[in-house]
Parts: structure tokens; sequence; C-alpha cells
């Protein structure tokens, strides 16, 4: 039961969260690239008020899978080592912080560009 | 507007397509249809310059001429700095002058060509356009295989070149005798997405204005055909139209290549786009339909839209053009 | 015809933007897409040895790796038309975004091509991704030395 | 559409509406009584749906699920639980985890008879949950 209900939240919590993005680009005109930007920073705010991780225990996938995620991961390492190591840490933690997406995306946009070529089809 | 007193003809015409535009309504019409949309080459850059040969290279054997007897070539395409056709140039060895007025190019270069003709400086001139998709898509827009959303109103550049031979007047062929230099326009569309919407005001100032000056009305003409407003942007020039009390008759001699170019296929959206949309259409259907003489007289209007990334970026608005030349056949 | 007239007469004629079907659309493929990740994190969870926190990178990783290969084979574009928002927001629309620059910067040479490209759509979401986590860390250091908040 | 709601309602009424909590405790080498106290504290938390306790001699691990409904206190109630069971047991080496992994480890160690399978195991466990990235 605990199973279903994990895939129940994270398919309406992503859901939701992609709607908001949605509602940026048709409502708010917004390119791509902006509500994404906005999408992270909130991410980041939202763990900075510590509210992104009970917004994982509760959907799981659904709160890290989208791309506020990455807001959340970065500020999390930032937020961590600023604790341990106080003013230094702050800078310190900014060459510690990651995020498995963005090594994830550089490796395979490399072992893609290897592999595939640019397809211009309709349909 | 420019009348061409001497009526320079269009000798002959050629189209060449790539293999998204075997879909179009105009297959039929081309004269060569790529299956490798980069033409056998190793870019879409290098790709997009062997169009542009080929369709040239055509135009002449049609005409039976070779690179010698052509006095100028007048082209122009999208990419930066016009390399694509620079660099086709540059394999003609014919005297060359690059022409951007986006995708009103097509007509541009026509007009330019008839100018040349008409003062006797041009036994032959090749005159027209190219777009590739890829290659304009990329620097446009987004990358080819990023997963965009596009509007309704969004159009899909073709890849596609169209070039027409202007010699001296021959009755028996159609003959460029009029024409209108566009002004620019700008009502504000800040939408990359929205071409039409953006492009149809510049193409009624200029409908307009060479009516005026020709002393005709819209049903003198058998048909108006603007380059690619698509089928949004149509819509929007002929309610233009019909605010200035346009009668049905009258808006039913208005097509647009753009909007015919894929049919109904709505996985293009509005329609077609791009330098070679106005180019392989006027110089493949239009001029068979003339020949045949289906169509006396028509006015070719192509529009473009003279934005650049950059300039969207700095959040610029669309300024468009739109070129005109009144064909007719005896 | 002057410009604001114009603009009726353009907005009369433009399909407006179908924001229900849209949303609709984003909420079912996004929501689906993260309903996938929830299941890679279990599969990770239950074949080896991952927790809930540690899964949550292999996820990631997992879920780029398949947009890599949908982006690669053309299919992600045209779930992005399908989907908006829904096939953007979730990190294989970061994916797609990397891996599609990528691809398309290859003819311009591995270095300035492919390594130049690469974060053009996806460069402004690292930088105001390490940028907002370092002023968020700043200011709640600040608010903590000060006695306003607690970590 | 219809089969579909009824597909999503259904369970959704199945748990939002009973607070029925399932507790397991097992435990090898403890006595009888702190077995019971433990098992009690967990029933206590109401958000707690399913708690799984098992104890190797001075070491015991907890792995919880709260109510899906009220995921997102989780954490909250995984500390309150832990730091009441540390409080009553000092002399023992708890550790409460609200992570899936561990309710489905615990879950296979319930069955498992080995004494010293189960001392590894949680050992092997606490480590795995205290691991960050």
């Amino acid at each position: 039961m605990i199973v279903f209900y994990s895939f129940l939240f994270a398919f309406i919590v992503g859901g939701i969260i992609c709607v908001i993005g949605q509602l940026l680009m048709d409502v708010g005109k917004l390119t791509p690239g902006h509500t994404l930007v906005i999408l992270v920073v909130s991410g980041a705010i939202l763990d900075g008020l510590g509210l992104y991780e009970p917004l994982i225990d509760f959907a799981g996938a659904g709160a890290t899978v989208p791309i506020t995620s990455f807001g959340n991961s970065l500020t999390h390492g930032a937020l961590a080592e600023a604790e341990k190591h106080g003013w230094v840490g702050v800078l310190t933690g900014m060459f510690e912080v990651t995020s498995s997406g963005i090594s994830a995306a550089i490796v395979f946009g490399f072992i893609a560009a290897l592999i595939f070529k640019p397809k211009g089809k309709a349909n | 507007m420019i009348l061409f007193p001497s009526k320079p003809s269009i000798v002959a015409c050629s189209a060449v397509a790539g293999p998204v535009e075997s879909k179009s309504v105009f297959y039929s019409y081309f004269d060569s249809v790529s299956e490798d949309e980069r033409w056998g080459q190793k870019t879409n850059e290098q790709g997009h310059s062997k169009m542009i040969q080929e369709a040239c290279d055509i135009v002449m054997k049609k005409a039976d001429l070779k690179n010698l007897d052509v006095d100028f070539f007048l082209s122009g395409d999208l990419v930066n700095q016009m390399t694509p056709t620079n660099f086709a140039a540059r394999e003609l060895a014919i005297s060359f002058i690059g022409l951007f007025s986006a995708c009103a190019t097509s007509v541009s270069s026509v007009i330019i060509a008839s100018l040349l003709t008409e003062v006797g400086a041009s036994r032959f001139a090749i005159a027209g356009a190219a777009s590739q998709h890829n290659a304009i898509e990329r620097q446009f827009r987004y990358p080819l295989d990023y997963g965009a959303q596009k509007p309704a109103t969004a159009q899909w550049t073709v890849t596609a070149a169209g070039y027409a031979l202007i010699g001296k007047h021959d009755p028996k062929l159609p003959s460029v005798v009029a024409a209108t230099v566009g002004k620019v326009v700008d009502y504000g569309e800040v939408s990359p997405f929205h071409m039409g919407g953006a492009m149809a005001p510049a193409a009624y100032d200029t409908i307009t204005s060479h009516l005026k000056k020709r002393h005709q009305k819209i049903t003198d003409y058998d048909l108006i055909m603007t380059g690619d407003l698509g089928k949004i942007g149509l819509k929007i020039l002929k309610a233009m139209f019909a605010q200035t009390d346009a009668t049905q008759e009258e808006l039913e001699v208005f097509r647009d290549a753009g909007a015919e170019y894929y049919g109904e296929d709505e996985a293009f959206q509005s329609g077609a786009s791009g330098a070679g949309c106005s180019a392989s259409v006027y110089f493949s259907y239009i001029e068979q339909q003339m020949k045949t003489g289906r169509y006396k007289r028509v006015l070719l209007v192509a529009t473009g839209a003279l934005l650049s990334p950059m300039s969207f970026q700095q959040g610029e608005t669309i300024p468009c053009t739109a070129h005109a030349i009144e064909i007719t056949m005896e | 015809m002057d410009p604001q007239e114009y603009q009726q007469i353009e907005q009369q004629n433009t399909p407006p933007t179908p924001y229900l079907k849209n949303c609709l659309k984003a909420f079912l493929v996004g929501g689906i897409i993260c309903a996938i990740g929830q299941a890679i994190t279990f599969l990770y969870m239950i074949f080896f040895d991952f927790t809930d926190k540690t899964a949550g990178n292999a996820t990631v990783a997992t879920m780029v790796f398949i947009a890599m290969i949908l982006t690669g084979l053309g299919l992600y574009r045209k779930l992005g038309a399908f989907a908006g928002a829904g096939s953007a927001v979730p990190v294989t629309g970061f994916g797609n975004a990397v891996v599609s620059a990528a691809i398309e910067g290859k003819t311009e040479g591995w270095v300035l091509g492919v390594g130049g490209n690469m974060f053009k759509l996806a460069g402004s979401v690292i930088l105001f991704g390490v940028g907002s986590a370092f002023f968020i860390a700043l200011i709640k250091l600040i608010l903590v030395s000060m006695g306003v908040v607690e970590w | 559409m219809k089969k579909l709601a009824a597909i999503v309602l259904i369970p959704l009424f199945l748990i939002g509406c009973s607070s029925e909590q399932t507790i397991q405790v097992a435990g090898i080498t403890t006595d009888e009584e702190k077995r019971a106290e433990i098992e009690s504290l967990i029933r206590d938390k109401k958000d707690v749906y399913t708690g799984t306790a098992i104890m190797a001699e001075d070491e015991v691990l907890i792995a919880i699920q709260v109510n899906p409904w009220v995921g997102f206190k989780e954490q909250k109630v995984e500390k309150e639980l832990q730091k009441e069971i540390e409080e009553k047991y000092p002399e023992l080496n708890v550790l409460v985890s609200s992570d899936f992994k561990m309710h489905w480890e615990t879950q296979k160690l319930l069955e498992e008879e080995d004494e010293k399978k189960v001392t590894d195991e949680v050992k092997k466990l606490k480590d795995l949950a205290k691991e960050e990235t």
C-alpha cells in the first residue's frame, strides 16, 4: 500500500510542478529557459526555508525528478557546509556542492555527441 | 514602385527541396528532391550550399547556358553572413551580390535582376533564395532535438531553394512588368513563433501601395500570392483587407505559399516559412501555372521578418518587410 | 491602420493558447515521468544498497541517461512538442537541453562545438542554481549568527 | 474514466480513514519487557503506519513508515521517536529510520533465525542509513 502511495504522490506532485512550469510559459509568456531558472531558484529558496526536504519525504521522485530539486540539492550542500564551517563554509561549500543531474548531463551529452546526429523531421 | 518597360522575362526556373518537402503539395512541381537533408555533405551548412548549387545548375541547364553566359548571381539565405550562398557563389564563379531581405529575398533578388536587365547590364541573371531547415532552426530557435512546445502560430522552415533565370523579354514567357520595394514595417510583434502576425502588416502595406500606384484593384490580378505568412498570417492579412471593405470575391484572390506548402498536415502548425518557401513555390508552381495559361497576371509578395536571435533576446520587436513583383503572361 | 487597431485584428485571428489542454498534458506527462523516476528509485533500493537519500542521485542520473537515448533518437523532441513543461521541467528536460545542444555542436568540432554549445540552454539553470545556493547559504548564515533562526 | 477514478479513489479511502498500525518487534537476545516497551513507544506515535524494530543485543534498528498522507512529517516523527527511545534506554544503540530501504530490509530480517546474521545485517544497515550521498 505504501508503495502505491509513493507512486500516486510522485505522480501528483511531479505533475503539479510541471503545471506550474506550463503556466509560467503559457500565461507568463516566458521562454523555457526563464521558466526553468525560476523553478530552480524556487527549489533553492524552499530548501533555505527548510520546506523542500519534507516535500521529498512526501512525494519522493515527484520532488526529486523535477528541476526544482537542482536548487534543493545545491542549496542543501551549501547549507551543510555553512553549518559545519561557518563563514569559510559558505565559500568552500560552493566547491563541494553537487548535483548528479549536472554531472550526468555532461557525461551523457558527451557520449550522445559521439553517437548521434541531429534530426530535422517534422513528425 | 518600379516599372519595367522592357518587361524582362523569366527564362527558366528551378526548385530543389529536401526530404521533408516530399510531403509538400507542391512536390510534383519541384525539379529535384534530395533524400538527404545534407545533400551528402558533412554539415547542414555545406548541404545548404550544395542545394543552392544544384538549383543554379538546373536553371542554367534548362536554358542551355554555361556559367560564363550568366552575368549576375543574386541570392541570399538566412544563415549568419549568408555563408551557404557565398560558398555556392564561389563554386559558380558568376558575378555575385548577396542580398538579405530575410524570407523576402526571393523577390528582392528578382527585382534587382530585372533592373539590371532593364538597364542592359545583364543578359542573363540568376535570382532566388534558399533555406535549409536544420541550419536555420538551430540558429534562430533551439537545437533541433530540443523538446520545445511550439504554439499553433509557429511555422516550419523549409529546406528548399528556388531560382529564376531573368533574361530579355520573350513574349512566350512570364515577364516582370512592375515591382514594389517594401518599406520596413513594425507593429510591435515580439514572438519569434508568430511570424505571420509580424509580417502581415508589411504585406498589407506593400500590396496596398502597389495597387494604389498601379491604379489597380485587387480583382485585376488573377492571384496575389504572399510568401510565408502561414495559415494564421494569411487569415490576419485577409482580415486587414476586410477591414478596408474588400469583398469576399476580392479576398479569394489572396493565397499564401507558406499556408499551402504542407497542406493540412498539423505537424507543421501554421505552415511553412523560410527564404526557400516562397522561392520554391514562385519559381516552380507559379511559373508553370503561368506558362500553361492558368494565370495571366499575378502579384508575388514575398514577406520577410528582419530579426536576429540577438535582437529577440535584447527585447526588440520584429520589423518586417515585403517586396512585390507583378508578373504577366501574354 | 494604427498598431492598436492591428493588434486587435491579430488577436481575433490568432487561435487562443489552449491553457487547460496544455496544463493537462503537462500534468500527465510530468506526472508519469516522476512516477517512472519513483519506480527507478525503488528498483535501486530493492536490488542495490541504496537508501531514499542515496537513490535520488542514481535515479536522476538514470533519468538523464534515458533522456539522452530519447533525444538521440529524436523522440524527446516529439514528447516536448506534445507535453511542453511536462517534459521540460523534469531533469530529463535538462538532460535533453544539454544533449541536444551537444549533438548539434558536433559539426563545429569537439572543443568549440560540443564543449562550447553544450550549456547554451542549460547554462543559465546551473548559474542560477549554484548562485542562489550561495546566496541562500549566506543569508541563512547571517540570520543564524544574528540569532534569528536556527540551522 | 469511471474505472480509473475507482482504481485511484478506493485505495485512498482504504488508507486515509484507517489508523490501523502494523508494529512488529523482533528480538533474539532481549527480554520481553523491553520489547513490549519499544512496541508501545512506536504505537504511541499516531502518524506511524508501519514500524519494524529489530533488536540484536544492544543494537536496535527501528524502521518506520508514516502514513503517506502525512509523509512530510516523516523526519520529525523519526527524530522524536529516536529521542524518546534514547532517553528511555541510554544503554541501547538505537537508530530510527524512516527510510524505505530500512523498511524493506527489516521486513526480511523478521523471518531471519540466525542470530549472527541479524546482528551483522543490523550493523550494515545502520551504516547504510548514515550515508549522505
